[in-house]
């Protein structure tokens, strides 16, 4: 495969996964003809003209990661226009991905962003931060996914004996169609 | 001339009669409308008799073919410059066939999906952190409807949102592997991360090729119960 | 603000939004000092930077409205990394009842049943949770009936930039092959 098209290949990747990924993971999907040398090569390159020309989006090295992401420097916009948008506060958002890992647990963050539909990086880490949740090991699939699952604090705070004292999820379907 | 219909779902009388039309390969602008109706009615009897329930749309459209057949007669014998009493279903059944038609090229465009792939939006928050101290199970149920709207979306929906791959039989043994060999002997129930039921049965399968290996024994004490897993000695 | 800059505030914010975003809020986002004209321009500029370059993001334009997705070109790579959950398709009552309201929007339940010759209530509810279809509006009739349209999801679904881009319903005369 030719150097560029490697490149654009390698920004759609990016670009689809959107969660920090390996290189390596991305030769595994690109394929044999080419090394994880040539991966890196192609992401550098990718990144330094993003980079230089003070591109909307930018690639983020993170322990030997990558992610695109937006530009700080235009964060003012960005924000702008995310805030209006978004009804739910902090805690509405945190609230309810807590409910999703209660309910679902245990769960990757990409299941829990399918549900919600938005990414929810920060809603996790405030999670863990507040030790609602914690990590429960890993899937054995591309990117490695932390699986979450809630705490003993997290029964303590709500005042549960055991996870299995929350309302029965089918009972609420009930109620909600009646 | 006979007829075969098999009892199959239709979604609507025109449905049925379209179908009867294509069938008998009749021509939709001069049906034989008495040889129709014979054919929708005992598609009716053959409902019955399986003790199928009945739409009422189906029962109106049956009236109606019969008053439309009286009528037929009538308009023949007469030959006067009336209305053809057939015209309103055959246009109908025209228009029908249209947007029937049209959908299997919707269903089509839909199958081979665009081929392109979108982002999740991203989020933005102001504030860091939570207030532990009001917290109750009150606060969670009012998400429930978000998890409730995933299974709905789940029973009927496009694959527009995709997901990451899931597990190799391979890389299931060599998890199975590194667990045994770490803690020795667990249950099945232990290996399961998730309700996927992919990961069920690939995990079943591992065990089934470490069996096979000699590198585990399995016991289980009744049906359905869970599997306790060993390293072979 | 000079040109390139809008262009890179823009690519941000395309990237960020994820959704379909017309160039109108995204001047709203930018400020008074620049005009909707201006933003178009940039856009469509950024448009062909990234189709002429194969880049691997794309930009998309659905009635008016536009949004940043993968390059079809590389297709096999990015699905080899997400996999497709389980196809499941519309139910032909649901496809039959879209196919209707695809073609002759705005329309009543009341005309689709006319046309169908079965109830459609249920279809049109599944419709509208999938964000396929949308009221448009209520007839001056009485009862008031609601009408309903087809929503920008349902374009994007299907491949099409403009609700024009449908074949004629005429053309339909005759069955199409499965």
């Amino acid at each position: 495969m030719e150097n560029i098209k490697i490149k654009h290949v390698i920004e759609s990747i990016l670009f689809a996964f959107a969660d920090p990924i390996s290189a390596k993971d991305i030769r595994s999907v690109i394929g044999e003809e080419i090394n994880v040398k040539d991966v890196v090569e192609a992401i550098e390159e990718l990144r330094s003209e993003y980079n230089e020309n003070k591109r909307g989006i930018q690639i983020l090295k993170i322990e030997e990661k990558y992610q695109m992401c937006t530009n700080k420097d235009y964060e003012e916009y960005v924000k702008k226009m995310l805030e209006p948008k978004k009804k739910k506060s902090l805690t509405q958002a945190t609230l309810e991905t807590l409910t999703i890992i209660a309910y679902k647990q245990p769960i990757t963050k990409v299941e829990i962003e399918e549900i919600r539909g938005v990414k929810c990086d920060k809603a996790i880490s405030t999670l863990v931060e507040n030790d609602l949740i914690k990590e429960a090991g890993r899937l054995n699939k591309i990117g490695k996914p932390i699986l979450y699952k809630t705490t003993d604090e997290f029964l303590k705070v709500f005042g549960l004996d055991t996870i299995k004292a929350l309302p029965d999820i089918e009972t609420f379907e009930e109620k909600i169609e009646a | 001339m006979g007829y075969n219909i098999s009892l199959k779902a239709y979604e609507g009388p025109l449905d049925l009669l379209y179908d009867l039309i294509v069938k008998n390969k009749i021509d939709i602008y001069d049906i034989s409308i008495s040889q129709i109706t014979d054919q929708y009615i005992s598609y009716m009897k053959e409902m019955e008799k399986m003790d199928l329930e009945i739409a009422s749309e189906f029962v109106i459209m049956a009236s109606k073919l019969l008053e439309m057949k009286s009528k037929y007669l009538l308009f023949k014998k007469t030959e006067e410059d009336e209305i053809d009493p057939r015209e309103e279903l055959i246009e109908r059944l025209i228009v029908y066939k249209k947007f029937k038609n049209a959908s299997q090229f919707l269903r089509n465009r839909q199958d081979e999906g665009s081929g392109v792939f979108f982002r999740k939006r991203e989020e933005f928050f102001q504030e860091e952190k939570i207030d532990l101290t009001n917290l109750s199970v009150d606060m969670l149920i009012n998400f429930l409807p978000s998890l409730l709207k995933e299974k709905q979306v789940k029973d009927d929906t496009f694959p527009r949102i995709y997901k990451v791959q899931t597990i190799s039989l391979e890389d299931q043994i060599n998890y199975v592997r590194f667990r045994i060999n770490k803690e020795g002997k667990l249950s099945f129930k232990e290996l399961i991360k998730s309700e996927d039921k992919e990961e069920i049965i690939v995990t079943f399968l591992s065990l089934l090729e470490l069996i096979k290996t000699k590198e585990i024994v399995i016991n289980q004490d009744t049906f359905f119960s869970d599997i306790l897993i060993k390293r072979a000695e």
